[in-house]
This record gives C-alpha cells, structure tokens and sequence, in this order.
C-alpha cells in the first residue's frame, strides 16, 4: 500500500543531501504541487476563491496563496500546510528531508484507523502529520519540522513523534538550531498510550538538546492543542505564536462543557497567550522569516567579542 | 444496601452477605455450619477469580474510579514510617488536587508525589477530584528537583481524570506545566518510580509520570483519553464508551503487552478497596525492590536508561527499511 | 560604649566551644534572664499579666512564657524572644553563640541611630536583632540564626546581614543544617543601602549553602516582612510558618495607603501565605521542635538504602 | 512654558531662551550679535557648571524622576544593532513594568533586562510607572537564564520608585520572586552589567540589580527606601523627605564613597534628558569596555568575584577584633 502511494507522487529531480548525516537515510524531498490546487483541496472544494472567516471578504485562491495564506484585507491567517510553509521559510532549493520514510501505522488495531490514514495520506500527499528535514533560513543552516493540519488534525501519532525525537536527535549532533512549527489537536487516539508517550519522548529529547546549550524556536500555529501544546510547542527557549492562532491545553468546546458558562472574549488566543506570559512574540507571517532570522544571527555569534 | 457495589460485584457481595448470615445463625442458634461456611467461602473464591479473571476494560475502569479505592494518602500512610506534607509551588499557590512530601519508607528516605482524590463530597471539591491546575503540576516539579538535591528517590501515584480543564488553568498555562514537567523529570538524576494507583488520565497524569520504572496497578488504566471522550469525539456517541475502552487498550495487561508499563502489581481478590492494607503491603515491597534495584546505578546510567525508555515507546512504519530489505 | 554594655550584662560560666571552627572567634554565650523577667520587658510595662490582643482574655505572664507565650485560651502566637526562641528548640546547655562580637555601628552618622542602637542593646540584652549559632536540635547539630523582634524591629542592618551570612558560611563549612527564624520589620533605614545590599549578600551564601547540597529550613514568625521576607526568609528548601503570623513584602499599611482600599480578610497571614503556595507548612510552636526534628531526621539518612 | 522645568534648572533655561531669541533676531535683522550670544553661551556653560555641581540630592531625586528622562526602551533603541523583545514569565503573565529580551550591541549578543516606565499617563498605567509584579521578576530570571545558557553576557537598567506593592503582587509572591532573583543572579555564570539609570527604589531595584559592576548614571539614585517612605516611617513627617534624602545618602557619588557602587556614569549636562544620544553614547562605551575586561574571566572566576563583591558590602563593628586590639 505505501510504497504505491510514494510511487504515484512527483518527485523533485534529485535534491542536495546532507553527505555527513549517515545515521539515517534520507529521501528525496516531495515536489511540490502547484499552489492553486493545494488550496483547492484545503477548501475541500473546487471553488478559485475563499471567503475570509474573519472579514467575509470574497479572495481569490491566488491571491491568498500570493500573500503566504493571509487575507490581503484583514490580515487573518488561514491555515497552511507544511510544504507552503517550509517554501515560505526557507532559501530555495536547500531543503533537505529527513526521516520521511516514517509513516504511522495501526498499532491498536484500531476500529477505521487504517483507512483514516491512508485517505489523508491521498488527501494530503503527505505519509504524516510533520514534515522534517534541514535547510537554509536566510543562509543560516537549521533543522525544521513543519506539522500539517490537514493530516488527521495535524493529531500526533507514533510517527509524528518519532520523526520530531529523530530531527532534535540530528540537530543536537550536528549543533543546528532548532525550529518545529506547530499545529494540532493533540494527541492521535488511535494509537491510544503510545500517542500520548510522544509527548514524554519529544520532551526528553527536547531536554538532551538544551543541555547542549543549543537553540530551539516553537512555533505555534492555528490550532496547536492538546498533548502537543504540553510537550515541544511549550518548550521553545523562544516561543513565538502566529496573530489570532488558538493555543490551547484544553481546547474551548472541553472547558465549555466542564465549567458551562461563556469563555471571555480573545480567549486562548496567540495574544492572550502573549498576555498571559506563555509565548514571547505574536510574529505576523510575513514577517516570521525576518524574525527567525534575526533570532538565529543574534544565536550565531554568542561567544565571540568585537 | 451498599451504594458502592458494582454491578459485576453482585454475585461476590450477595456470597459474602449469605456467609456473614450463616456466621450469625451459627454463633446466635450454636449450630456448627463450619462445612457449609467453607463450601460458600470456596465458592465465592472460585466466583471472585472468575469474575476478575475476565473482567471487560470498562469493568475495571469502574474498579478504578471507584469511590472507595484507596487514595494516595491512604497508600502514603500505610507504606511510611513518617511522612511530612509539603505544599505550594512558590509561585501562586497550593493546588489540592496534588499532594507531596518527604516521608521515611522503612527508614528509606523518599519524596512522594501523588494526584489526591477526597473522600466526601467537599473534600472533592477542594481536591477538584484530583484534577489539577498548573500549580499543582509545578508544585510537584519544585518537590522533584529538591529530592534531586537530598538525593532522595522519588515516588509518584497517578490517580486523576486529567489535568483540569478550566479557564484559569489555562491563563496559568496548564500546557507548560505539563510539559515543562515532562522535560524536567526526563533528566532528574535521582530514582523516579511512578505507580498508576487509580485513573491514568492523559496529559494530567503523564505530567508527573515520567519515570524510571512505570508500574499499573492491576486495575487501574492509564489511557490517552477517556473513553467517554474518545466516544464522543470519533464517533459522537457517549453510549460507545464501553467500545472505546476496549479499542484504547487502557488496561494494565494491554499496556504491559505494547510495552508502555513495565509491570503490573496484583490487587487483592475484588480489588485494592476490598483490602488497601494488603494493596499497600505489594505496593511497599514493590517501591522497596525496585529502589533496591535503581539505586546501584550510577546518575548517568540511569538517565540514559530513561531516556532510551521514553525514546523507544512508539509503533511506526519505516518505509525505508521495508523498501531496502525487499531490495 | 559597647565595652561597658556587654560588661554589665549575666555570663554564663564557660559553655562547650566548638573547637574545630577556627575561622571566627566565638563568644561566650550571654546568661538568658528570668523568662518572667523578659516578658515584663516586652510588654513595655511591670503588669504581670497580660492581655491577649486575639480573645482578650487575661493571662499571666508567667503562665503565658511557660506556654512558649502561646495564648492557652486561642493558642494566639504572642512575639517570644530569640533567647527563648533558642532555648525551646535546642536540647539543653548545647547552644554555642557563635559571631555575636559583630555589632551595628552607624555607618551614615543616621540622626538618631546611635542612640537608638544603644536604646535597643540595652532594652533587650542583646547586640543586635539576631542571635547566631549552632546546637542541638533533639540530639542533632544544627546551626541556627534567630531574629528578635524586640530590637529595632528585628531590622536587618549589616550587623544582622553579616552575622547570619557568617552563619551560613559556617554551616556550609561545617555541612550542618541550617535553621533561621525570621522576624523582621525589613531593611534597617538608617544603614541606607548598607541594609538593602544584605539582602543581596545573604541571598548569594545561601545560593553557595544550597549548591553544596545541604539543608535550610526557614521559620517565619509575626512579622516578618521587607527585604528580610524578600531574600533569606523566603529561601528556605522548607519554609514553615508560625499560625497567624503576618508575612508580606509591602505591609498591609502600605498597601493600604497605595490601592485605598481594605485588604482581605486574613491578607498576609501564614494560613494565606500557605494557600498561597510560599510556604510549606503552618505549624504550631509547641510542634515546632518536634517538625524540625522529624525534617532533619529525613534528610540526615539521605543515602542510606536499608 | 515647559512644565517639565525643574525649578533649579529655570536659569539655563531662561539663558538658553535668550541665546535663542538673539538668533533669531540676528537672523530676522540681519545684525551680528555673534559676540554677545558667545558670552551668554559662556555664561550659560559656567551657570550650568555651579548648578549641577552641587545639586541637593534632593534635586539630583527630581532629574532621576525627570518625566523626560530616558527610559531602557530607549537607550535599548539608542545602543543597540538588533533588538528583539521577548514576553512573559511562562507562568502567570507578562509585566511589562519589566522589559526584557536580546539584541547586539556592536555585534555583541547580550540580553537586556529593564524597568520600564511609561511616557504618557496611558502607557504609564500600562508599565505600572515601572513598578513590578512578581511575574516581572520572573520573567527576568527567566531571561537570565536564557542569557546564561547561550552564553550571553546580562545588562539590566534599573528604573523603578520599587515594587508595586498590592494585592495581587503580594499573592503571588513578591518576595519570593525577589529573593529568588537575588539567589540566582549570584551564581550565574555570565557577566552581569547593573546600570542604574534613573530610580533605584529598594528591593524592587536589586530584584534585578545582582552584578558584576554596579554603575550609576550620575543623576540617578538608589536607595533602601524612598526619602518620602522613610520620612513618614522614622519621623511621621512627609516634609522631611528632602532631609531623608541627604541622610539616606542615595547619590551615585555617595553611594561610589560607600563602596555599593563601581563606577559613576557622567551624564551630559543638564542632565541625561537634556542629549539622550550622548548618555547613550557613554552607556554604550562603558558596557563594551566592562564586557571586554569581565570577558576575560573564567566562569568560576567571575561568581568568585561576584560573591566577594557582595559579601563584603556592610559596615559593622566586630567587638571581638577590638577588644583584642586594645588588650
Ligand atoms: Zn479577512
Ligand atoms: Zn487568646
């Protein structure tokens, strides 16, 4: 089943590896399709345009994607999926991916499960939740995983953690900063036990990597909940939050229910985060690369006096 | 009539009730019903097994929640020699739903961490039913790093729902806590041993489960998320709760079967409620044996033993491996 | 000046001496007065009673010091003497007053400080605001520092500073235990910043004491508040509180005066203070000694598996 | 009129409104007055000079607390080639009487930490007029952390008339925080840059004020309590609080003869607020020259060094010694 599913993909012509890295095998980094038709399949339709959940503005698929998915008029974020976001971060050409060939399977056997994963993987054309790899943010060399919400709610399973242990496994070995950019609604039930030890796994290996004394940014996007917001998205020596994403441990249909009464306005939002001392910057996205840039040059050249 | 009586007990209850009876009749009327005591007694042994034995995910969850279980600080008092409660995370304030301290286990001195249920109505309600804020996870992680100072091996008992769902929680960041709790006790240089005494409840029972030797009572559960939560977010309907119990795989004998606990510690026959004074003895024998064990290793052995626990949990798919071996 | 003040003042005859601790001289213990005799002296006047300021009720003062000046109707927490404080938590003859030739001098030429200081030393037979030492705590060495209120406010100007950061210096060089009981108005005033940089010093040995792995525990008692609350007061690996004693950094007049407005009921005390996750445990006086020794007795067997 | 003259300043000012009002003329009627505006501006030089030589540290309080005097956020702007804001104490909130984050000065990594006052009523409320919460100092020691893991060396501007003290901050622990900081900051191991740019107001000072070098702008002032607290606390009289404040001795050059302070940062004259682009100027010198000189210390050498700094602040007299000395 998986290997069709990889086969029927595009491929980029062969990509830059990372000849040093031999602990794992790479692959090659998946084409990206072309724009437009990602945000046909995120609108789940076959519409050229989107209305904007936030000002009713009528936009053209285009445009939005254009503009990195934000709306030209209100400055709301739409969701983007990971390979937008990877592009939209990185030099071009420079990312290389890794631990791809992780994929999760059914390890409860769970009721639906199987084909609840390979109907993503189609929808998506993504074998799981993340994307991991390295490349090269403003010519500064760094490992990313990039989650993708659009997989199964972005939820993660065995595979989405052990691709994220192995990417702050490799960044600790190579001393390259770190950037995990999240979205989620927590984590993946169907592997019942085993999803929610990803959290203590990514932890731990998140807790290796500071000992080195080494730099990892979260990212936390619309929506990040869930056991994901209670391990590596809360853990970023810096966390930064994109303008208007839910950030949430319980989301608010769950706090809703238990306390039965409106939640206030602006709630577990990335700005009441902002408020509440949890993230240290709400960065727009247009200005996230900018920023990380800023963050890994002022990281860079720690030690050396003028 | 007993409120507290689970359906699946009945038949062990109605025996136990009939043997008390004849006991009676035998002493009052000074008749010897000595054989037919014993016949009952064996039978209700025999009953009790069979219930037991085969019990459904969803019975043992009852077993779990039940509200006569034995709590934390039942275990607490009845496995230490001294045991001083210390509260507060030093920052905005004592949450009840956790309880900590420092005791003497046999003259072994010991940090003790534990999720706290009440007993009434009232003490569950200042307890939150022992579903905790970020203070009560932070007040746990202050508790850890001083035993990490004496050098004094820690213990903690998972008994919640989960992490408390609330608007201050979250203002107070319930997802740090949680997960900074997570990272931290990834690396504590002292023995952890984390004992699910009751409810395994996601995130909220993770939060101070990371340890060295992670071992279910024999019916508790330890799972990603309740079942009535799992029945109503994959398939809308609380009514499949009993289902999603048996699909989560949240028993002890599951878990030790995936490979998430490493053991599994026998309850007295009907369950830790039927008999907390023998549950406590396994239990002490159990913390003492394996701190026996854990203290010969060095701190960066244990860490690393740690780590690979953690760092080996989880079932994938590796493509690549599968495609290179069909090469 | 001080010369004579410490001439006409009881000696004990020769106590046992440490005589391995050769950096600082140490000082015969002073001779602790009748207990009556104290009480008299704190409650301003010759009354052999006193009223209790929570349920009124008269008590003698003779009844009220044998109780360890607990009120025996309402078990109120009267303020009691470092000396007494000293003689009910140590096992009898064991204390040894170490650092008690460190005095305050006035260092500013404060107006009125030199005589203030002279006021005090001879009000309550003692040097400065704290006594320090070491003994033993039911059979274990401890070393212990002791705050009176009666002088100047249990205020902390070098004097205090310097002879509880010896303290500690000692007890880390000794491993020992460490036990201070606060009770203090804050920072002496008329020391300046002499004062203020005490909080800084303390904090800085007890940072060194902690690191060498060793035990402090904190006892708060009415009042304790400033920068006494705000450096080695609140440090303690175990704070414990005595039942209704104010404990604040801002006191509640300040407050008062600052957001016009009544104060909670039972604001800034122990019990609020325990709600509020800063201390341990509230414990009684008459329990005091025994909490101390069971804390000790956990710690002291660190290490040994049985 | 400005309103923000002091009074002791009013004959600069009214020379330098003179000064102007001859160039204009000059320019208007096109007549040389080159000659007598030299002299006024000479005689402006040498009335300045008098004044600000010996200024009441009643007067030096009053530029201290001058509301045009530079605030962090602004020698931040001012010194800095990037800087990058970063919120919250990941606990409870994000006060921003306290602003923090990193940048580079010259290349230089560095964190800053400051109290951070307001310049209008509004934005004042919002800093809480630079007077802290609890989570203010937490979100320094977090910073300082931070600083101390990547190796960055700390600077922290002190500006505060203290910590707020109210409710809530006494809830969650003012003093705790405080005291906390002050045990941290004393073992961190990289260099700590204390300026004291404005007001320095008791333990909400030195909850950021553990360094290295302890350096003062000229006209700022630091002190165990305000001169109006201690003029109402010892004499019960507000009106004494010019008197407290000499007694207090509060000055930089005070505080330099005592021993509290390293070094006096000379201000331009009039004040700070009169050229903040010089003041940053001599800011940003003496932290390249202090980062340099510190830089070169091994991480044990410099908490040796801190320890010491601190350890030897007080003044007492020690009986014993003279006692010895006299027999
Ligand atoms: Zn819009
Ligand atoms: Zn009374």
């Amino acid at each position: 089943m998986f290997r069709e599913l990889f086969r029927s993909k595009n491929k980029y012509v062969t990509v830059n590896r990372d000849p040093q890295y031999s602990d794992r095998s790479e692959h090659e980094t998946e084409k990206v399709p072309e724009i437009r038709e990602r945000v046909k399949v995120e609108k789940e339709g076959d519409h050229l345009w989107t209305k904007c959940k936030s000002c009713q503005e009528i936009i053209y698929n285009k445009k939005l994607a254009e503009n990195q998915m934000v709306c030209p008029v209100c400055d709301y974020h739409f969701r983007i999926s990971a390979r937008d976001r990877i592009n939209s971060l990185l030099d071009e050409d420079s990312f290389i991916e890794l631990f791809s060939e992780v994929t999760s399977t059914n390890p409860l056997n769970f009721k639906g499960y199987a084909e609840q994963l390979e109907k993503n993987q189609k929808k998506t054309n993504l074998r799981d939740a993340v994307i991991t790899g390295r490349g090269k943010l403003c010519g500064t060399p760094v490992a990313l995983g990039v989650m993708d919400f659009g997989f199964a709610g972005g939820s993660m399973g065995s595979a989405v953690g052990e691709k994220l242990t192995s990417l702050i496994e490799y960044a600790a070995s190579k001393r390259l900063p770190l950037v995990i950019i999240s979205t989620a609604g927590g984590a993946r039930m169907q592997e019942g036990m085993l999803s929610l030890m990803q959290m203590a796994k990514t932890s731990a290996a998140l807790a290796r990597y500071a000992k080195a004394g080494l730099l990892y940014i979260s990212v936390l996007t619309d929506p990040t909940s869930g056991g994901v917001t209670a391990s590596y998205a809360m853990l970023g020596d810096i966390n930064i939050a994109e303008p208007g994403a839910l950030i949430a441990f319980a989301g608010p249909r769950v706090i809703k229910q238990t306390i039965s009464q409106e939640l206030p306005e602006g709630f577990q939002t990335a700005e009441f985060l902002l408020e509440h001392g949890m993230v240290d910057r709400v960065v727009h996205r247009h200005e996230l690369q900018d920023e990380l840039s800023r963050i890994l040059r002022i990281h860079r050249m720690v030690g050396e006096v003028s | 009539m007993n409120l507290n009586i689970l359906d699946f007990e009945r038949p062990i209850y109605e025996l136990e009730s009939k043997i008390e009876e004849l006991k009676n009749f035998m002493k009052e009327q000074n008749i010897d019903l000595t054989e037919e005591i014993q016949l009952l007694e064996d039978k209700m042994v025999k009953v009790s097994e069979t219930i037991y034995q085969k019990l459904h995910p969803w019975q043992i969850l009852q077993i779990a929640r039940h509200p006569e279980r034995p709590l934390t600080s039942d275990y607490i008092q009845l496995i230490c020699d001294d045991f001083l409660e210390l509260h507060g995370d030093r920052h905005y304030g004592d949450d009840q739903a956790i309880l900590g301290g420092i005791g003497l286990i046999e003259g072994n001195p010991v940090t003790i961490i534990g999720h706290q249920k009440g007993t009434t109505t009232r003490e569950n309600l200042q307890r939150n039913f022992g579903m905790a804020h970020p203070e009560g996870y932070r007040k746990a992680l202050r508790l850890m790093k001083q035993a990490e100072k004496f050098n004094r091996p820690i213990i903690t008992f998972i008994n919640t729902p989960g992490a408390y769902p609330g608007i201050g929680a979250e203002e107070r960041g319930q997802a740090e806590a949680i997960a900074r709790n997570l990272l931290e006790m990834s690396e504590l240089t002292v023995p952890i041993l984390v004992y699910v005494i009751g409810e395994g409840g996601s995130g909220g029972a993770l939060g101070i489960g990371v340890g060295d030797r992670i071992i279910m009572f024999q019916f508790s559960y330890y799972s990603v998320c309740t079942p009535e939560a799992c029945a109503t977010i994959l398939w809308h309907d609380t009514q499949e709760a009993k289902n999603a119990s048996e699909a989560l795989r949240i028993t002890a004998k599951d878990l030790l079967e995936i490979g998430i606990v490493d053991d599994v510690l026998q309850e007295p026959r009907g369950g830790a409620h039927r008999n907390p004074v023998a549950m406590a003895k396994n239990l002490k024998q159990s913390i003492l044996q394996n701190l026996v064990h854990l203290k010969t290793l060095s701190k960066e052995e244990l860490i690393a033993q740690r780590y690979s626990k953690f760092r080996n949990t989880g079932q994938y798919l590796d493509i690549q491996i599968n495609q290179s071996n069909q090469i």
